[in-house]
């Protein structure tokens, strides 16, 4: 089973990545370029019998490694089941 | 909060939950004669907290040593200022980040890494060395690995990106750590003294300029939760931490150097802690000016923000500089070059008072003095904390080698390479010693000249008796300075403490600061900075305080005339004589030997006699500036055994050692005495050197000579190989598990 | 010979290789701004220094790569100025297109800073001609994006032509890059590339002075 | 109109961060963790008629910038029109 997940700052948190990349877009030009938010993804083969199980594995890795919740949302996808 | 109720009249209620207390509240309702609206108490909350009024800590301070003819600026400016001669100063200052780093471990170490850079480059002076003291938990406890690892990378990621080397600091690990890091860094900087730049906003009717990133809502009442004590819920402080960019911090360092390089300042501070607002009112403050600040004009990274948000954001990456009129587009000028926001929020005024402008309203009109000279100074009530029983029999173990094998891979005395090859201490191109001796060596770049830089305390001597410990923390700063060649010139200190209304703890700040006064005088070496950190205790699940060990840390700051005279503390040659300064009496109380080996916290801390420092210290210096003397290094925790085997560890050669006379040989080998050094030199200048300290009433004696690739002790030996893998494995064994 | 050295926001080693430059040939380098449209014409070396420009934001030296300074770079590349770049300058040269392959994040995930040893692999360039094949050299390296990579043909070309200036001497490579490549060149020869920093190894007191000959390999070649 | 951008590791490509993320995960004691990838994600607020428009101005980006096509690929979402 494959598991995709997305991490994002929260709102509200800097994202000075983000912000880089926004000035760096209208640098070269691109027009009317407004919020850019840069994240992570995650993508990982795990065992799982079903899609739930599955969600619910990527969840505790979340809140145990992938994420960091002080700054971060997190995003989960069951890719295939 | 909305802005309707920023504008309602604050509570009693509400001063609380902002961390004032009754009295404090009483105070403010007469000392304004009115009630103040939320915004203003929230400035209130802030400018009266621990962290910026140093209420607990300022009646202690003021007994420190803080001048001397090279100090140029002592406390009370954004960082200490020492003259080095030839029109150049050194700017320097330590500040802590415990509780945002003990809560997001990276960029709380980060976000202090900004801060105290900024602190120095407020000043006119360019960052050249970062060093950082940091004490964390049981290395078994299961925090500790993550908040070791997010800490290091933090500080490594702001430095490296700054470009600026971090050349040295100090590890420890003990339990009473394990809910309350500490995360102290200290910034030292190049200026010239003739173009030192201060924050004092004078004048009325001068540009108040912001610089910087745009403020958001980030960290808002960080300043009191730096001075508010840990519990169980200190996770749900969470959003308050805040994100740091070093890329635009290096663009606010040279852009702001670049605008220093002409007359346009008339003041410059940097928003760290309580960000607008102690900013602001101390520009302010120390310039008997007044300021009133337009808010619609604050650049802002978010909507809707009320003035109370942005005058309490702690926001990174920003300053405010009064400027003299008509230069405001010459400063723009430069800050637009580096990509930065700039904008005119307001202006000085002869008022005296701050006034914030928002949506046309007034919202905020405090008188200055009110904020910054009436804020609350008490002399809390203290106990001498109970003394140790002196040390009963300590056994001798069956093998001094066996014992000095365990050390030197013990979690306070094994190797930091794990910790400090993620930091980049190249940069520069001036790092002449890198971490891992006895005190860091940085030119000063394209002269002879170099500074020496050192972090010292051990918190468990200053747990045993504060008094003893503080001194021997400056003492200890004095002699890795000294052991590498440096004249020890000025101190900062950061003074990391418990709960301030517990008199007991009180009681060991009050002792600490004492002995570090007392040191401090005795070796003509002042206190030009510092920061403060009380409140460091964790409350446990059975309802009982833990409180960290007194931890006084002390950076200190020394010169090279000429930097090719220097001392390193590896074995250079075979068959140089190891010789023995100071006197060794056998000293186990509190040692590492006790700790580690025996498991026994108990005794009395070494004695530190501070002439016999000064002499020791004056005596080993001059060797070496004279070029007699390459080879150094002072005894510190394990004692004189381990500070030999560290010399061939470092030099790949090793020692063959006599055995004392009389006296135990394992108090001997382990004894933790103060104001001794091992220096090595050819056998030709042996002689003369023991004759030489004899004429300096120094005690000195010749206890073996180096040699070989084992250390050999009377019949039992141990090879270099033997000792060196254990100690540079632990701590990436550690990180591994 | 008249070096100009760019720099962009946030480059940091930028003073240090301009420190070395002026020591070892004797005249300062201009330093270039990234926003300005072109690089002197009399410049007869580029070289793009060390550091985290755009903060090493996105991918390191990804941003740097299209400052407007970067077009002339380009230009002069084709017309057979000789280009030296350093760590993040190495990271913007591939960026680029100027070198083929890409550094990622090290193989340890964390930054390194340390001597490494290097082996000479190529002598006969303008660069390296101060050493000899084989020798080993100490320069140390301070990156957190060294890991060299790029796929088999490219690796295989980069072999094949004697590309590789630099390799990591075996069991001493600090970032897991691809057959220990530290450094490498264009096909004409007169780009480099490399993580390792010469900058900080001119003077004995940093503790190595083998980087010298190459800044010395420079202003034999190109004066 | 905003857009999402996928920028994953080319198989084949070195994926040190998500082979670190496997072995922790491993560590911590999931079992059976297999391939993981770890890549970016950016999202960014731009000026477009329609969702064709942006994904196609989104694609310049990453071509120009925001992918480096020697060891990324990368995948656009238009997520509101
Ligand atoms: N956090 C750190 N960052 C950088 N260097 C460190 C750190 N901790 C220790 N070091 C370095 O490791 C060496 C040993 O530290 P320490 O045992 O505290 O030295 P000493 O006993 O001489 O004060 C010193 O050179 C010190 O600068
Ligand atoms: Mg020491």
């Amino acid at each position: 089973m494959r598991v995709r997940i997305h991490v994002t700052p929260k709102s509200g948190v800097l994202d000075p990545q983000g912000k880089a990349i926004g000035n760096a877009l209208t640098r070269l030009g691109f027009q009317g370029i407004g919020d850019v938010r840069a994240g992570k993804i995650i993508e990982v083969q795990l065992e799982a019998p079903d899609a739930d199980a599955a969600k619910n594995q990527a969840k505790v890795m979340c809140e145990r490694l992938l994420a960091n919740k002080v700054i971060e949302n997190y995003v989960i996808e069951v890719l295939n089941e | 909060m909305k802005h309707e109720d920023t504008m309602r009249p604050g509570t009693l209620e509400a001063a609380k939950q902002f961390g004032l207390n009754e009295a404090e509240w009483a105070n403010i309702l007469r000392l304004l004669n009115r009630t103040p609206n939320m915004t203003e108490l929230g400035i209130f909350s802030v400018m009266w907290s621990e962290h910026c009024s140093y209420k607990s800590s300022r009646v202690h301070l003021r007994t420190l040593p803080t001048s001397a003819p090279w100090v140029i600026q002592g406390p009370g400016e954004n960082a200490g200022v020492i003259d080095i001669g030839d029109g150049d100063a050194i700017v320097f200052k330590m500040e802590s980040h415990n509780h945002p780093s003990f809560i997001e471990p990276f960029q709380g170490a980060a976000t202090g890494v900004g801060g105290i850079m900024r602190d120095v480059f407020t000043m006119g002076a360019r960052p050249i060395a970062m060093l950082n003291a940091l004490r964390f938990g049981e290395p078994e406890h299961p925090k500790t690995r993550h908040l070791l690892a997010g800490v290091v990378s933090g500080i490594g990621s702001y430095g490296n990106c700054m470009g600026v080397p971090t050349v040295g600091g100090e590890v420890n690990f003990h339990k009473a750590y394990n809910g309350n890091i500490l995360v102290n860094a200290m910034c030292v900087g190049l200026a010239r003294a003739d173009n030192i730049w201060l924050s004092a906003a004078k004048g009325a009717g001068n540009p108040v300029v912001y610089v910087g990133s745009k403020t958001g809502r980030d960290g808002i009442h960080g300043a009191t939760m730096a001075s508010a004590e840990f519990s169980e819920d200190a996770e749900e402080k969470r959003p308050t931490v805040q994100v740091g960019d070093p890329f635009t911090e290096k663009l606010l360092l040279e852009a702001c150097l670049e605008l220093m390089a002409t007359d346009a300042i008339i003041g410059i501070q940097d928003m760290g802690a309580a960000g607008l607002t102690s900013a602001s009112c101390e520009m302010a403050a120390k310039g008997g000016a007044g300021i009133e600040l337009w808010m619609d004009k604050v650049p802002q990274r978010e909507a809707g923000m009320t003035a109370y948000e942005m005058m309490l954001s702690e926001s990174q990456e920003r300053m405010l500089m009064v400027l003299k009129p008509g230069r405001e587009a010459e400063a723009e000028r430069i800050f637009r070059k580096w990509e930065l926001d700039f904008a005119v929020i307001g202006i000085t005024t002869d008022t005296k008072r701050i006034v914030l402008r928002h949506h046309g309203e007034d919202v905020c009109d405090l008188p200055v003095n009110v904020l910054a000279d009436e804020a609350p100074v008490y002399e809390r009530p203290w106990v001498e904390p109970p003394r140790p029983a002196p040390l009963s029999d300590v056994p001798a173990p069956p093998s001094i080698l066996g014992v000095l094998k365990q050390l030197v891979a013990s979690p306070d005395l094994a190797s930091r390479r794990w910790i400090w090859e993620q930091y980049d201490y190249s940069v520069m191109a001036d790092t002449i010693q890198k971490p891992g001796g006895d005190a860091a060596v940085v030119r000063v770049h394209g002269t002879g000249k170099a500074v020496a830089l050192t972090t010292d305390v051990t918190p468990r001597y200053c747990q045993a008796d504060p008094y003893l410990g503080g001194m021997q923390a400056i003492a200890e700063a004095y002699r890795n300075l000294s052991a590498v060649g440096a004249k020890p010139l000025a101190v900062t200190d950061n003074l990391n403490f418990g709960n301030p209304q517990k008199p007991e703890i009180m009681g060991q700040f009050a002792l600490a600061v004492r002995g570090l006064g007392e040191a401090c005088r005795a070796l003509d070496f002042p206190i030009v900075s510092g920061n403060v950190s009380l409140y460091n205790e964790t409350l446990l699940p059975n309802g009982q305080y833990q409180n960290i060990l007194p931890t006084p840390a002390i950076g200190g700051v020394g010169l090279l005339r000429d930097w090719r005279h220097m001392a390193t503390i590896a074995f250079k040659a075979e068959g140089e004589a190891v010789i023995l300064i100071g006197e060794t009496k056998g000293h186990l109380g509190q040692s590492l030997y006790l700790r580690e080996i025996l498991q026994r916290e108990d005794g009395t801390p070494p004695l530190v006699d501070l002439g016999s420092e000064k002499r020791n210290g004056i005596f080993v210096r001059t060797l070496i500036e004279a070029g007699q003397v390459t080879t150094a290094h002072d005894c510190a925790d394990g004692g004189l055994l381990v500070a030999i085997a560290e010399m061939a560890m470092a030099g790949g050669i090793g020692a063959e050692l006599a055995a004392p006379v009389n006296g135990d040989p394992h108090a001997y080998w382990f004894g933790e005495d103060q104001a001794r050094y091992v220096i090595c030199v050819p056998q030709s200048t042996a002689h003369d050197i023991l004759a030489q300290a004899d004429a300096a009433a120094v005690p000195a004696a010749r206890i073996g000579t180096t040699g070989g690739e084992m250390i050999i002790l009377d019949e039992t030996n141990i090879s270099i190989r033997a000792l060196k893998d254990p100690h540079e494995a632990w701590l990436p064994d550690l990180m591994r598990r | 010979m008249k070096a100009a050295v760019i720099v962009f926001p946030a480059s940091n080693c930028d003073r240090d290789v301009a420190t070395a430059l002026t020591q070892i040939t004797g005249r300062s380098p201009a330093m270039v701004w990234h926003a300005n449209a072109s690089v002197p014409g009399d410049a007869d070396l580029i070289v793009l220094p060390g550091g985290f420009s755009y903060g090493d934001y996105l991918r390191a030296g990804a941003m740097a790569a299209h400052s407007p300074i970067m077009q002339d770079v380009i230009a002069r590349a084709q017309k057979g100025t000789p280009i030296l770049g350093i760590c993040n300058g190495f990271q913007i040269l591939c960026e680029a297109g100027l070198l083929p392959g890409a550094l990622i994040k090290n193989a340890s995930l964390s930054f390194v800073c340390r001597p490494v040893n290097l082996t000479v692999e190529a002598a006969n360039t303008m660069f390296t001609n101060r050493y000899a094949v084989g020798q080993t050299i100490s320069i140390p390296v301070a990156h957190g994006m060294g890991n060299y990579v790029a796929d088999e043909a490219t690796l295989d070309a980069l072999e094949d032509e004697g590309l590789v200036a630099l390799r990591y001497t075996l069991g001493d490579n600090p970032n897991g890059a691809a057959r220990n490549i530290a450094g490498i060149m264009n096909r004409e020869r007169t780009i480099l590339g490399l993580m390792p920093h010469p900058e900080r190894a001119c003077d004995n007191a940093l503790g190595s002075e083998d980087g010298k000959a190459l800044f010395m390999s420079l202003l034999g070649a190109l004066s």
